[in-house]
C-alpha cells in the first residue's frame, strides 16, 4: 500500500512536545507557517441554513463572512488566520460549488495578504459522504467518486491545504458504542477505519499534491468524536467516559494512516487524537477544546488540547449575529485570542509552564482528558509504536495502555471514578487482553460476529472481497 | 554556612527552569467529578428492587422478562422459543418481553441505568419478537407507526437508529427510510403509513432546511402530525419557525412523542409542553 | 458625604496584584468566596425578546437558563459560579419582576448547594433607569425612586450581591467623546459622574446591607464603555485610542467611588477600569475581555483583565441555541475553562507567570491595553491616591498619568501609534495640563462651557443648585 | 571553579522566581498594529487636494466652507453674518455650507478623516445655519423629514444621536422624539410628519421588541416607510423577521438611508441592497 509506517516516535521525549512548535512545520500559501514556533488560529463557519440553495448566494455568503474574518484580524492585530470551510453534501457533490468557494475564498485572501501582509490561508475539508449502502459502496460507488473530483476542484482552485473526515467502520462503531461493545469499537474505528483510510488516502495526496495544495489530514469525526459526542457531560449515562477514553486512543491509530500516506498536516481537529499522532510522527496539529470550540461542542476538555495544538479551532459554528458582531467574528476573536496567548508564552520562553497549566486544568477532570494529556499521549504514542506495522495490533495496544494508565491515575487517587466507569473499564480491559494477536484471525472473529447483524456492515467496503 | 560549587548551583538551576509540578496541585480545589457525589448518594439503591411492581411474578413470564432485563438475548430465544408452544405471542409480549424492557427504561430514565444496558435489552426483547414473529408468521400487532429519516445530504443516523430502537422496544413499528432521503421520499412514505407521528435527523444546517419542506406539503396534503426533528445542527429555535416541527433531543424521548401523538394530543400542544411530555 | 477616600494604595506592589486572590474577600450566599484564592466563572444571560412580556413566561425563562447553567457546571465538574442578571428596563422598573426572577434564581442555587456542594451566587445588577429629562431628573423622579425599590426587592430576594452601572454625566460624555472633547469626558466621567455616584452609593449601601446583601460594585458603562466601544477595533476612525484609553483612566477615579461608599466588590466588569480600583483598594474584581465576552463585544483587550480579575465574565449574551447547547451554556463553558486555568496556576504557584502571558499579549496591541497592564494601573491608581480627596484632582491626573504611560511607551519603541493616535495624546495632554487645579473654578468652567449647549445637561442633576 | 556561597545561591534562586522578562519579548512577532500600516499608505495623500473639486472657489463661498471644513464654529458664524447681508441665506447654503459639509463626510467615509472631525465639522455648519434662520426669521428649506426615536425602555441615544447629526449636517430636517418613546408616539409622530423614513435605536433586546409593533403599526396605517433600527441588540436578523425593518449599523448610513427613501426606492429593495445604499 505504500504506507511510511511508524515504528518509532519522532519525538525523543514527551517534555519536547509543546503548542505551536512542530518538529515538522508546514508552510502554505500566503505567508502561514503552521508549527513554526506560533500559534495559528482557525474559524470554520457554517453556512447559514438557505445560502446552499443557488451556486450564487452560496458564493456570497463564503465572500461575506470571509471578508468579515479578514477585517476582524485587522481590527484585532492578528497576524496569521487559518479560515476552514468544512463542505456541506452540496458542496461535495457538486464540484462547481467546492471549485467557486474556494475560489472565492483564497481570491480574498491574496489580497489581504498582499495588501497589508495578513498570513492567511483556506483550508476546505472536503464531506466524506460516501454510503455504505449505494451501489457500489464506499470504493465503487458515485458518491466516493464526486468526493474525490471535490478535492481536485478545491486543489485547483489554490486552497492552501485540504482534510476530510473519513467514515470508514462507522456503521460498526454506532452500534458498537451504544451497546458499550468495546470489541465492536476496536474493529469499527482499528480496523475498518485504518483500511478505509488505507484506501483513500494515497489517492487524495496524489490528487492534491500536483496543484502545490497540502494533504493536511483526517480525523475520526464519525469515531472517537462521536463517541465523546455521545459520553457527553459528567452525568450523562450515554458511555461510560473509561471506555470513551480508550476509543480515543484507538482512533489515535487509526487517524495516524493519514500521515503514513502523506499527509503533512496540520492534522484536523475535531476527534482529539492529536496529541497522541503528533507524538509519534512530529506533524503539527489543529487541536479544539470547549474554551475554544463550546459554539459547536462543549465538554470535559475545557484547555487541554490547546498544550500541544499548533493550530487553535472553533470547531463549527453557524452564520448568524450576536451582540459582538457576526459568529464569524466572535469565534475569530476568541481562537485569536487564545493563540496569542500561547504566542506570548513562546515568545517568553514559558511555553512549556502555560502547556502544563493548560494540560493541568482537564488532566484529571476525566479520564478522556487523562489519557490526552501530552505525557499520557506519548505513552499510547509509544504502545502504537511498538506495533506501528499492524494496524489492529497497534489500535488494540493502544487501548490497553490508556487502559493502563487511566487505572494507575485512579489506584494513585488521582482521579475519582464512578463504579460504572470503573467496572466498564475492567471489562474493557478484560476483552482487549483476551483477544487474539493475530490480526486476520481477529478480523474473520469480526467479520462473523457482525456480518448479518449490523446494519450496512459489508466486508467488500474495506477491500476484503473473499467474504 | 556551607559552600557549594558552581556545578551544584547549575543543578540546582536547572531544576528551576520554570515547571508546574503536578504533585503539588490539590486537584480537588479545581474541578469536582459530580458523577461520583451523584452515584454516592444512590449507593444504596437496588436496581432491582426499584422496578419490583413492574416485573411479572408467574413463570414462564417472571424468567424471560428477568431475560430481557439482563440484555440475555440467547436466554429470551430459547425461553419464548420454549413458552410460545403453550402462551399467545401476543401474552408473551404483554408480560414477559415489555414489562422486562419498561423495567431497563424506567431506571434509565431515573438516572440509575446506562444506554448499553437499555441496547442490550432492547437486542433480547428483539430476539423474542423475532421467534415470535417466526412462530406466529405474520407481524405482531403494534401501537402503530413510525416513520424515520435522516435528511437529504446528511449521513450520520446514529440519533436516528438509537431513537429507533427506543421505538420498537416500546412497541411501535418503525418505517426506517435511512439516511439522505430526498423530501418527496418522505412525503410519500407518510401518505402510505399513516404513522402517528415522522421524524427527522440533521446534523448540518444546510441539510435541516429540508424539514420545513416536509412540514409544508405535510400540511398542504393535511396529514397534521407531530414532526419530531433532531440531530446536532437541530435546536430549538428552529423547529418552531415550521408547522408540525418539534424539537427531538435524546433517542428515549421518541416513545413519548409517539404516546402522545396515539393519544392525538396536537403538535402544537406537544410543541408547548414537550418539556413536560417528553422530558430529557 | 460620608465617602472613605483613598489617599494611600492598599496594594505595596504592583507585582502582588494577581487574578483570584484580593486583599479583602468577599463571601457570598451559597457557597461562594471571591478573590479568596479561586477565580470564579460568571454568567450573564439576556433573556431572549419576547419573554419579557409577562410576570410568568419571564420567570420561567429565568428559571429555565439559571438550570441549564447550573446543569452544565455539574457536567463539566465547575466548582462554583456567579449568575448575573443585568436588568432589563422591565426588570427594575416592576418591582414584582425583580423580585420574582432574583427569588427564583436564589431558591435553585440553595438547590444545587444543598444538593451537590456547588457554589452558586446570584448577582442583579439593577438598571439605571433614570432620565435627565423626566420631571424631578435623576435625583427626584419616578425612575430614580424604582430604581431603589429595585434594589430593595433583589435584596429582599436574597441575592447574594447587587450592583449597578450609574450613568451620571452620560450626557456630557456622549456629546464631547464624538468631538474628541478630552475636557468634556474629565467633565462628564471624572466630575458629573463621580458626584453622581456620592448620591446614589450611600442609599444602595444602606438598602443592601441590612438584608445581608452585598453591595458590589458600580462600572462606567455609559462612559468609559461607550467609549471603547466607539473606539472599536484598530481600523475604526471614531475615537483615537489614545483618547480612549485617558477616558478609562478617568473612570478608575469615577467608579472609585463605589467603594469610598461602602461597595465591597467583586466590583462590575465592563467598563474595564477595575484594574485600577483594585490596585488602590483591594477590593475583588469582575472582569471581561475579549476572549471570554466575545459575544457582548470585541475590542483589542483580548486577554489583559484575565491577569488581575477574581471573577470572569461574557458581559451578556443572547439567549438563543448554538450547535454546543444554549448560549447560556456556551459561555458557561468559556468562562468556567478560562477560570479552571487561572485556579489551576494559582494552585501550582504559577499564577504570576500566566498573569504576566495575559497581560503581554495586549499590552502592546493598543494603549488602552496598556495602560491596563497591571503595572500600568497602578502608577494610574497611584496618581488617583495622591488626589484621592478630590474628585476632579485625581480624575485630571489619573488622565494625565495614563497619557504619560502611553508617551514613555512610544517613546522607547514598545507601541506603535498611529499620527492621529499621537496628535491626539498630545493635544490632550496640552489641554489637561492646562486645567485649573481648582475643582470649583473646573466645575464653573464647565457649567458656562457646557449648559445650554449639550442636550439634556442641568446642573441641577448633580445637586448643584445655584446654578 | 569559582566557590560561591548559600547566600549567592538564594540570591539567584529569588532572581530565577518564575517570571516573565518583558524585555526579552519580540512583541512584534505576536501582533501588529495595522492602523500604522494603513496610515503608512496614505501619508502622501493631502486631504484638500481630494476634495478640490467639492469646494466653492468664489468668497464668500469659499471662506465660509474652508471653515466648516476646519469645524471653526466661530468663524463660520462671523462670516455668514456679514455675508447674509448681501446673499440670500439658500444660496450661503447651497454654496458654502453644504460643500464644506460634504467635503468632510467625504473624507470620513473614504477612511482619511476621523469622527471628530465630522462632528465639529457640523457643529461650525450648525452655527451657520443658525445665523441664517435668525436672520430670515424662519426655517430654511429642508430636504425632507426623519423621525428619530429610541426604544421604550431604553436609555441609551448616542447612536441616534450620531445619526441626527449627519442627517442634519446633510440637510435633512429631524423630528428627534428622544428616548424611552412608547410605540404609539412613534407612529403618531410618523402620521403628523410624513416622514421619508423612520429610526429607532435599541440597547436591549426586550426593548427592540418594540420595533416589530411599530412597524405593524404603521403598515397598516399604509405608512410604508423604511424603518431603519440600529443600536447594540439589533441585528440583521432581527429586522428581516418585520416589515419596513432596515439594518443601521453605522451613523453615518443615515442621510444614505434617507435619500434613497426620498427617491422613492421601496424599503424591501432597500434591505436587499443596503450594502450597496448604504455601505459601512
Ligand atoms: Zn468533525
Ligand atoms: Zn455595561
Ligand atoms: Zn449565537
Amino acid at each position: 500500500m505504500g504506507l511510511r509506517r511508524y515504528t518509532r516516535m519522532e519525538y525523543k521525549s514527551p517534555d519536547d512536545i509543546v503548542f505551536g512548535k512542530a518538529l515538522y512545520p508546514v508552510y502554505e500559501r500566503f505567508g502561514v507557517q503552521i508549527g513554526a514556533g506560533f500559534v495559528v488560529p482557525e474559524i470554520k463557519v457554517a453556512p447559514h441554513a438557505g445560502t446552499e440553495k443557488e451556486l450564487k448566494t452560496f458564493v456570497e455568503h463564503h465572500k461575506q463572512f470571509t471578508k468579515e474574518i479578514l477585517d476582524l484580524c485587522l481590527q484585532l492585530g492578528f497576524k496569521h488566520i487559518m479560515i476552514e470551510q468544512e463542505h456541506v453534501f452540496q458542496q461535495t457533490w457538486n464540484k462547481d460549488y467546492a471549485y467557486e468557494t474556494a475560489h472565492a475564498q483564497v481570491e480574498l485572501a491574496e489580497k489581504y495578504y498582499t495588501e497589508y501582509g495578513l498570513g492567511v490561508t483556506i483550508r476546505h475539508t472536503i464531506g466524506d459522504i460516501r454510503k455504505v449502502e449505494e451501489p457500489g459502496g464506499l470504493r465503487e460507488g458515485e458518491h466516493a467518486r464526486h468526493m474525490f473530483e471535490a478535492f481536485e476542484a478545491c486543489a485547483s482552485a489554490g486552497v492552501g491545504d485540504v482534510a476530510i473526515e473519513t467514515t470508514g467502520g462507522k456503521e460498526i462503531l454506532d452500534w458498537a458504542v451504544a451497546r458499550g461493545d468495546v470489541k465492536g469499537i476496536l474493529f469499527g474505528i482499528g480496523v475498518c477505519g485504518s483500511e478505509d483510510m488505507a484506501w483513500v488516502w494515497p489517492q487524495i495526496v496524489k490528487i492534491v499534491t500536483k496543484y502545490g495544495t497540502v494533504p493536511a489530514g483526517d480525523t475520526n469525526c464519525s469515531g472517537a468524536n462521536t463517541v465523546m459526542f455521545l459520553a457527553g457531560g459528567l452525568m450523562d449515562r450515554e458511555v461510560a467516559h473509561t471506555v470513551a477514553a480508550m476509543a480515543r486512543a484507538i482512533a489515535g491509530a487509526r487517524s495516524l494512516v493519514a500521515v503514513e500516506a502523506g499527509a503533512l498536516g496540520p492534522l484536523k481537529d475535531c476527534g482529539y487524537e492529536n496529541p497522541i499522532i503528533k507524538a509519534i510522527t512530529g506533524v503539527p496539529v489543529c487541536i479544539e477544546c470547549t474554551s475554544i470550540c463550546a459554539c459547536a461542542h462543549i465538554d470535559v476538555m475545557g484547555n487541554l488540547n490547546r498544550a500541544v495544538g499548533d493550530v487553535y479551532s472553533n470547531e463549527s459554528v453557524d452564520y448568524h449575529q450576536e451582540f459582538g458582531g457576526s459568529t464569524a467574528e466572535v469565534w475569530t476573536a476568541v481562537t485569536g485570542n487564545a493563540a496569542a496567548l500561547a504566542n506570548v508564552a513562546l515568545q517568553a520562553g514559558q511555553e512549556k509552564t502555560l502547556r502544563d497549566l493548560l494540560t493541568l486544568s482537564d488532566k484529571y477532570r476525566d479520564p478522556q482528558g487523562l489519557i490526552l494529556a501530552y505525557d499520557n499521549a506519548y505513552r499510547i504514542g509509544k504502545a502504537i509504536t511498538e506495533y506501528g506495522k499492524d494496524p489492529y495490533l497497534r489500535a488494540k495496544y493502544a487501548a490497553i495502555e490508556a487502559g493502563k494508565i487511566i487505572l494507575e491515575a485512579y489506584e494513585a487517587k488521582k482521579i475519582a471514578l464512578t463504579r460504572w466507569e470503573l467496572d466498564s473499564l475492567n471489562k474493557a480491559l478484560e476483552i482487549f487482553n483476551a483477544l487474539p494477536d493475530d490480526g486476520e484471525k481477529f478480523k474473520e472473529e469480526c467479520i462473523k460476529e457482525y456480518y448479518g447483524k449490523v446494519p450496512g456492515f459489508d466486508p467488500k467496503n474495506y477491500g476484503w472481497a473473499g467474504k | 554556612m556551607r559552600e557549594v560549587g558552581w556545578a551544584m548551583v547549575e543543578g540546582i538551576l536547572a531544576g528551576m527552569k520554570p515547571s508546574v509540578k503536578e504533585e503539588r496541585i490539590d486537584f480537588g480545589k479545581i474541578h469536582t467529578r459530580w458523577n461520583v457525589v451523584e452515584e454516592e448518594k444512590k449507593l444504596g439503591l437496588k436496581p432491582e428492587d426499584l422496578v419490583k411492581d413492574l416485573m411479572p411474578t408467574a413463570e414462564p413470564f417472571k424468567s424471560i422478562a428477568e431475560a430481557v432485563f439482563k440484555g440475555d438475548a440467547t436466554k429470551v430465544e430459547s425461553l419464548v422459543n420454549e413458552a410460545i408452544k403453550k402462551i399467545p405471542a401476543k401474552e408473551l409480549v404483554d408480560k414477559a418481553l415489555a414489562p422486562g424492557m419498561q423495567a431497563v427504561t424506567k431506571l434509565y430514565e431515573d438516572g440509575i441505568y446506562y444506554l448499553p444496558q437499555v441496547m442490550l435489552a432492547a437486542d433480547a426483547m428483539q430476539a423474542g419478537i423475532n421467534v415470535l414473529e417466526k412462530a406466529t408468521g405474520g407481524k405482531l400487532e403494534k401501537k402503530g407507526k413510525v416513520v424515520m429519516h435522516v435528511a437529504e445530504g446528511d449521513i450520520h443516523d446514529l440519533g436516528k437508529n438509537l431513537a429507533k430502537v427506543f421505538l420498537i422496544a416500546d412497541g411501535w413499528e418503525v418505517v426506517d427510510l435511512g439516511r439522505d432521503v430526498p423530501v418527496d421520499e418522505v412525503v410519500k412514505a407518510v401518505e402510505e403509513h399513516k404513522p402517528v407521528m415522522v421524524t427527522g435527523t440533521a446534523l448540518m444546517t444546510t441539510t435541516m432546511t429540508a424539514f420545513p419542506k416536509i412540514a409544508q406539503k405535510l400540511v398542504e396534503k393535511g396529514l397534521n402530525i407531530p414532526f419530531v426533528c433532531g440531530g446536532g445542527a437541530v435546536n430549538e429555535d428552529f423547529v418552531q419557525q415550521f408547522p408540525l416541527g418539534i424539537i427531538g433531543k435524546k433517542a428515549h424521548q421518541a416513545p413519548k412523542y409517539a404516546e402522545a401523538a396515539a393519544k392525538k394530543i396536537s403538535w402544537e400542544e406537544i410543541r408547548r409542553r414537550w418539556h413536560e411530555i417528553a422530558p430529557v
